[in-house]
């Protein structure tokens, strides 16, 4: 059941891109096209902008969200008192739907309204057009990626957190190393395997966004925050090009491959020096 | 783990406070709007008339059956949840634990992520014919085998982080004592990787929860999931912020008491395990 | 209540509707049906979104579609009438028509196979709409009455309106949706059509040559461009339906154009500062002589090729007890944009909460079905991006102009119309 | 400078108490040998010095310095864990210079200083090798060699040694002390081996669930213990324990055995007491007044242990060489009433003799 | 029956041969101790033996069978890990009942098993407690309790009381060896303790990187090495060995030393030996054959170790009992040429005498 379930869509995808699709009397009409296909993609302008606007998205948000989750689960795990409880608020972002999140924070953003420009109001600050200034707009979104999945990391990186060795971390403080030092050199190399599965994760999923996008800029204004996904959508969806829209599907997975590949390379050239 | 003493401890529990604030404040925010009227939600007042129309529309209008929805929700999300655990945690530590073929591991694994990359608007399709050929189509069994499907490659390469953090020497003094493979997993390591368990466990329900694009297709109305009920709040010319606050609210406190209670569930099903 | 036409015993029903401003009014008259009939209709609701995807997944998949009548978005209805997917209403019963009264809303029901455009001449009769959305212009009565402005018949008339109230961020002088993907080409139509412009030649007689860079639509998009950065808050570019709707209800806007379907919102206590203060008039047009150009945005209902047969004949039941006056009547009642010439014409347009009726009849006259070939979609999605590239200055409006008409070229081209285009407007 | 004054020193576990008030002073440069039964505080105490545990109460200074709430790190310590833990992601030889880098050494010297250690605790094969694919004694040479790199005012040393082999230990015996007196270190020892307490310790402490019972030089506690769990803990076989009474300055063995004349009157109210003697402090001796029977005999080669029971007492006697007896001959021993500790038989405390 | 046949087994990690090729033969109800210097594969035979590294050659037989591919559970062993490998998760009473548990043996049963082992362990008050909670010597005892709650065929023990007391370690030792004859069981005791080995074993089995240097019961070990290497390894403080050169049937110590007779003609073509000597078998005389000066003395109590330099060569004397000396004192010692071991200086084989 699971091989049918995750063998038989790909390699109908794979089919669909070569193909073009329409429909003549409610039923399918199977062309086909890889030539066309291919040649439409070499040609897609706005796939080349999303895909930019993907990588940017994804390496900021990822790097951050890493950090930040990385950082909470050491810190909870620092502390004595009120563990549970701040992990449980810690996770809620996680909790809602994607499309709450997107209309509220589109409401949070609001330029006339929103409770953001309002807070800015109190302390001076004039208010920003978070969603609507191109050169904003994709920050905005990348915020409300980071709010969102933050606490994904949290949540991996805590359960290895706390089943790190502690006589080992011991021996680094007896050794001299401060908190610092313990970070560094002893906690976040021992917590790589964890890390690495949450940053391929949150990668992959970072590679797909969708749905805080198109809630909150359906990619505008302009195209600054056209992502691939909003594009295959348009494109596989609303302009019901299939076959086409198969392509750019398998295009951003080996999109999606390289990405992963290429930050596999620049963390080991990272590691070397 | 790091040592949080005078000054070090004052800055830890500062950006601990202000981590944990920036989190929840706008869940906080949220919920305030779900007791709001929405022009009072749309003009971003602090003082209004509290009121629970929101709620009331939310649960008992006749568009939005949302207790029926939530209680879909929990037996999707539920049911795909353990079986993702049980399967996902026993390929992980197969996979960690067992000599496996190199290249049939290295296949199996790099086959799980790449079906992760591949978009879910381009899968439903297929499996919408899946599910009509079969007849499951707008059952909520469908659903739960979707679920289970997507959100199985996380969990296994979860799983084999955590695994692979276990001592192996811990697993060969359960060998000794006369464990098969299966009771060292059980009695041993899946105890050991707890609260790794508990973290797949909780993304795991928690993805299931707030899947989106699956449930839209598979379901039909009366077997329609939480988050395509809120996204019918979603509506065309209008997003009807108050319900949708509300709905969020009514939706993540479910979640949070399942996840709490299958914590505890998880937790004593080991200490069972270990047991018996 | 008598006078309800009986439309007999029928099997039960699935209708796939989306959840919208008028849907309230649409489950009001299905309880009035079941009341009346004793027929049950269950109704699918799915998010707006989801739309579209679920009507898709019915009728394609092989078997009987667990869907026996689809709402479809206007834009939408050309994929399914050309890929075969409705079964025209005709077909289920021969003797079966669209009442007079009925608005036809530029045929938007009908479809010509051979033409590949639709059409009521010589095409059949695939749906029916059962919500006829338009646009009509906003503005606040309480506020000209005090400032003694009146309502803008021209753009310029909005623009002079504009400098007396526009004063942000408190208020905005003038509203339209400038938000890509969120509408700004319906937004720009009323312009695009008044200035004289349009985006192909003549699609009904298959001359498909993109004339969208013409000069008059350069006027038009410059107009409006001005309107948005004279009249309009700073995140004009990112504003939406729903946003500017919701900026009126919050009292900041004071002139505005949107969809009629908005207008019950305005009067709701809960969601608006504004009750009872909201007037409507017809779009402004280029100029005093030039027509305004209402861009209709209806939906239309169609009835599954592969639906059961009974239910084919229980949902073209319900359709015709749904186009009658009394269900329309009760429709309007209930908070829907109805359908009926004569239930715009009744008593129902001298209540206060009906003060846009009158107006509507007004604008109906000029109304035009945008896009009626299966290029649409990716039409809209070209000039929805360049509309917008124009508006926030990322493009100059020739630019924008001559890019989305090249592509539209392209577009059809590839599909194999009849086309042409225009020269280049100089940028 | 680096004395260590241990002032009423106390910890427990959330109500397990495990210290119980200690009061030491350890002089600078001084080495000192912790020795104890297991479970007695040993590791708990060295870790509270290095200040991994919190203080319960009590003081604890270090150089003069109080040093209660101060970071393990600024303590200047460096310590063997009883547990070794490595750090699994480094190989030895990071590992080893872990702490080097941390001071951010030159390089060169590191070099020098972790070659020098892996030379002298044979490791230098293993350099590269990560802690997983090391023996057990090879784990605990590198947990070794990650505190001899180093240059502190104080060594704490968990038992180091516990799993090499008898000749690495002698060698390492001898380079902890080398180490030790180059460095000017003060050191702490823990160590269950008899010959390195006896060997190694400038004082000997012992301890006893969590309270000190005794310091003292080595030969000190061997020839004066305190007490009789001193007496007991020190010297491997353990000292005999006979019952007997005191009668005037003589002492009767057992309910009704020989009477044993003591030079000195002991100074005791108590007549029940308890003698204790040196397994290697008897021999054969017709008129002694031990008559046992053989239970076991061991040979260790050099020496060989006779196990015996004299009136349902067991005893231990060590001869040097070899002795052959058959299980169950009969044996007289005597002794001499200068090697006789003797100890309250209630309190436990030993009676001064005429020393 | 659980004798032990090892066939030429062989181990390499990945290319790093640890096992090179062992033949050795286990009788039924034999006890073996298992002893090699720190790194020689003892664990590694050890884990082969309980199936828990896959075997690179050769062929191991439990009890008649060949159990190469067998699983663990199946090949009837129990087994202490030298790094104790406790369930963490369990508390010290689920440890040690976790096997019996697993064969599902009745309530009664398992818990009398375990009152009865945590009692002769000293564990009973640590019974509820988790590992992480215990003092490491406690730790290595609940490694023991596992295995002997079980009733296996064949032991394996990997340092065991390596982190116990010296007391503790005596009982423990007796404990074991009952255990040991209660069961019937075959058992292999790998031990760096010097008396462990001698007292515990019927025979020795000595390791030298990976291969087997000789087998035999201690005493036979201890007076008769098969070569330098087990010589030196067997005895604590080790044998002294001195540079010598055959004479026909004399020996001269050093180049200019004295000539010492021998009571047969050594059996060998090499002219360069190596004399071995036992630090005990060493005593004063006016005209022994070994000047040297006092440079350390050691005090152990029972006896004392003097350490001497003569002709560059480092020496160790052992004496019962105290001695007194200086550092830098010249003594002059002799011995017994029956005690004398000697060696093929290249080899290191040893040369047999007269036994
Ligand atoms: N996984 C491994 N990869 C490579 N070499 C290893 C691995 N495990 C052990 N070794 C090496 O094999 C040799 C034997 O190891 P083993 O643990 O059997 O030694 P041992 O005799 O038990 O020593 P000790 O007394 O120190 O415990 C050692 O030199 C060790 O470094
Ligand atoms: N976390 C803890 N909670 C409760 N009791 C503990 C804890 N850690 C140690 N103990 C107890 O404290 C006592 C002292 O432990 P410690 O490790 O200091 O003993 P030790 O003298 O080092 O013994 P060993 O020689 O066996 O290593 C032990 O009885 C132990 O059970
Ligand atoms: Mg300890
Ligand atoms: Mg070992």
């Amino acid at each position: 059941m699971m091989l049918m379930l995750t063998a038989y869509p790909f390699i109908n995808l794979i089919w669909m891109a070569v193909s073009t699709i329409t429909f003549e009397q409610a039923s399918e009409v199977w062309t086909f096209t890889p030539v066309r296909n291919f040649q439409d993609l070499l040609s897609d302008e706005i796939f080349r902008i999303a895909l930019w606007n993907t990588i940017v998205f994804s390496v900021v948000s990822v790097s951050v969200e890493i950090v930040l989750g990385l950082g909470l689960a050491i810190l909870v795990s620092s502390i004595t008192r009120f563990k549970g409880v701040v992990r449980t608020a810690l996770i809620i972002p996680i909790l809602m739907p994607p499309i709450a999140i997107g209309s509220m924070w589109s409401l949070m953003y609001g330029f006339d309204f929103g409770v953001i420009n309002q807070m800015l109001g109190y302390i001076g600050i004039a208010p920003l057009n978070w969603l609507g200034s191109t050169s904003l707009a994709l920050m905005s979104v990348i915020i409300v990626d980071v709010w969102h999945w933050t606490p994904f990391v949290f949540l991996i990186l805590f359960a290895s957190v706390e089943g790190l060795p502690r006589d080992v971390i011991e021996a680094a403080r007896v050794d001299g190393a401060g908190n610092r030092a313990i970070l560094f050199k002893i906690i976040i190399p021992l917590l790589k395997p964890a890390i690495f599965v949450a940053l391929l994760f949150r990668s992959i999923l970072a590679f797909k966004v969708f749905d805080e996008v198109f809630l909150l800029t359906s990619g505008g204004p302009g195209t600054s925050t056209e992502v691939v996904s909003l594009h295959l959508y348009k494109v596989f969806f609303v302009q019901n090009e299939m076959g086409y829209g198969a392509l750019l599907s398998i295009a951003i997975i080996c999109a999606t491959v390289a990405f992963l590949w290429v930050g596999k390379c620049a963390g080991s050239a990272l590691k070397e020096n | 783990m790091l040592a949080l003493r005078g000054y070090s401890r004052l800055i830890g529990y500062a950006l601990l406070g202000l981590g944990v604030a920036i989190i929840i404040a706008p869940f906080l925010w949220i919920s305030l709007q779900s007791f709001k009227f929405e022009i009072d939600i749309l003009q971003g007042s602090w003082i209004f008339n509290p009121t629970l129309t929101n709620y009331t529309d939310v649960l008992y209008s006749r568009r939005s059956d949302f207790p029926v929805n939530i209680w879909n929700s929990l037996v999707v999300a539920t049911v795909s949840t353990i079986f993702v655990l049980i399967i996902g945690t026993l390929a992980a530590y197969s996979l960690s634990r067992l000599k496996w073929n190199k290249y049939i591991a290295g296949g199996f694994l790099g086959w799980t992520l790449l079906f992760n990359m591949i978009s879910p608007l381009t899968l439903i399709g297929p499996w919408y014919l899946i599910f009509r050929e079969v007849g499951l189509s707008e059952s909520l069994t469908a659903l739960v085998l979707i679920h289970i499907t997507l959100h199985m490659p996380m969990t296994i390469w979860l799983m084999m982080s955590y695994f692979n953090e276990v001592p192996k020497d811990i697993e060969d003094a359960a060998m000794m004592d006369g464990c098969r493979r299966i009771d060292v997993f059980w009695k041993i390591a899946l105890p050991l990787v707890k609260p790794g368990l508990i973290a797949a466990g909780v993304l795991s329900f928690v993805f299931s929860w707030n899947e989106f694009a699956a449930a839209l297709n598979l379901t039909s109305m009366d077997t329609a999931t939480v988050p395509v009920a809120i996204a019918r709040f979603a509506q065309q010319y209008e997003i009807q912020y108050g319900q949708m606050a509300s709905a969020s609210v009514l939706s993540t406190i479910p979640a949070l008491f399942l996840m709490f209670f299958g914590q505890r569930f998880v937790v004593q099903g080991l200490t069972m395990g270990a047991v018996k | 209540t008598d006078s309800y036409v009986d439309v007999g015993k029928q099997e039960p029903i699935t209708i796939l509707i989306n959840s919208s401003p008028w849907y309230r009014g649409f489950e009001a008259v299905v309880e009035l049906y079941e009341e009346q009939t004793g027929n049950r209709v269950s109704l699918e609701v799915t998010p707006f979104n989801g739309m579209l995807e679920k009507a898709r997944a019915a009728v394609r998949s092989p078997g009987t579609s667990p869907l026996d009548l689809v709402n479809i978005d206007s834009p939408w209805t050309i994929e399914f009438y050309e890929g075969g997917f409705l079964t025209p209403l005709t077909d289920i019963d021969p003797a079966f028509e669209v009442p007079d009264e009925v608005y036809a809303y530029d045929d938007s029901g009908c479809w010509d196979q051979g033409k590949r455009f639709r059409t009521c001449d010589s095409g059949t009769l695939m749906g029916y709409s059962p919500n006829g959305n338009i646009q009509l212009q906003f503005y606040r009565g309480d506020v000209f009455k005090e400032k003694g402005l009146s309502p803008a018949r021209t753009f310029d008339e909005v623009l002079k309106n504009c400098e007396a109230l526009h004063n942000p961020s408190d208020t905005y002088g003038y509203l339209q949706v400038g938000q890509r993907g969120g509408g700004v080409t319906y937004s720009f139509m009323p312009y695009l059509l008044s200035y004289g412009g349009n985006l192909v030649a003549d699609p009904l007689n298959g001359d498909y040559s993109v004339i969208l860079n013409s000069p008059a639509a350069q006027q038009a998009l410059d107009k409006f461009i001005e309107v948005s950065q004279k009249c309009g808050p700073e995140n004009y570019g990112i504003i939406g339906q729903g946003d500017l709707i919701q900026l009126l209800q919050t009292g900041k806007g004071l002139q505005a154009h949107a969809v009629v379907a908005a207008f019950p919102n305005f009067d709701d206590p809960r969601k608006s500062a504004v009750v009872d203060k909201i007037e409507s008039s017809v779009l402004p047009s280029a100029s005093m002589d030039a027509s305004p150009g209402v861009g209709i945005a209806n939906w239309v209902f169609g009835i599954p090729h592969n639906a059961s047969d009974s239910g084919k004949k229980g949902a073209l039941a319900f359709s015709k007890w749904f186009l009658t006056y009394e269900a329309q009547y009760a429709y309007a009642e209930a908070g829907a944009i109805p359908v009926r010439r004569d239930v715009y014409a009744s008593d129902l347009k001298l209540q206060r909460e009906f003060r846009w009726m009158d107006t509507y009849q007004d604008a109906i006259e000029h109304g035009k079905q945008i896009y009626g070939y299966a290029e649409g979609a990716a039409v809209v999605d070209v000039l929805e991006l360049k509309l917008n590239q124009a508006l926030i200055g990322e493009l100059s409006s020739a630019a924008a102009l001559n890019a989305a008409a090249e592509e539209m070229h392209k577009l059809f081209v590839r599909s194999g119309r009849k086309t042409g285009t225009l020269t280049p407007l100089s940028e | 400078m680096a004395e260590v004054r241990i002032e009423n020193l106390k910890k427990d576990f959330s109500g397990i108490d495990v210290i119980r008030g200690i009061d030491l002073h350890i002089k600078d440069k001084e080495f000192i040998v912790l020795v104890g039964p297991s479970g007695c505080g040993k590791s708990t105490l060295l870790r509270m010095i290095a200040g991994l545990e919190d203080i319960t109460g009590g003081e604890l200074r270090i150089g003069g310095e109080t040093v209660n709430d101060l970071e393990p790190r600024e303590r200047g310590i460096a310590m063997v864990f009883q547990s070794y833990a490595l750090y699994p992601h480094m190989t030895v030889e990071k590992n080893m210079s872990f702490s080097m880098t941390l001071e951010k050494q030159d390089s060169e010297r590191i070099n020098k200083a972790v070659t020098q250690a892996a030379e002298s605790l044979k490791l230098t094969p293993y350099l590269d090798r990560l802690p997983r694919a090391l023996s057990g004694g090879q784990r605990q040479r590198v947990a070794m060699g990650r505190a001899i790199v180093r240059d502190p005012k104080l060594f704490l040393f968990d038992e180091p040694l516990s799993n090499l082999d008898a000749q690495l230990r002698v060698q390492m015996r001898t380079e902890v002390r080398k180490l030790h007196q180059r460095l000017n270190a003060t050191s702490i020892y823990v160590t269950h081996d008899q010959v390195e307490a006896m060997t190694m310790a400038d004082r000997i402490v012992v301890l006893d669930q969590g309270t000190i019972s005794q310091v003292g030089t080595p030969l000190e506690l061997y020839d004066r213990p305190a007490n009789k769990f001193v007496a007991e803990f020190i010297g491997s076989p353990s000292i005999n324990i006979l019952p007997a009474k005191l009668e005037g300055n003589g002492l009767r063995m057992g309910e009704n055995g020989s009477l044993v004349r003591l030079e000195a009157t002991p100074q005791t109210d108590s007549k029940h007491v308890e003698v204790g003697i040196r397994p290697e402090h008897l021999f054969p001796a017709e008129a002694g007044s031990i008559e046992g029977e053989v239970q076991v005999i061991e040979h260790l080669g050099a020496e060989t242990y006779v196990f015996l029971t004299a009136n349902d007492t067991d005893i231990c006697w060590r001869i040097a060489g070899r002795y052959d007896a058959a299980i169950g001959d009969k044996i007289r021993l005597g002794f001499d009433s200068n090697n006789l500790h003797i100890f309250e038989a209630d309190s436990g405390r030993r009676i001064p003799g005429p020393e």
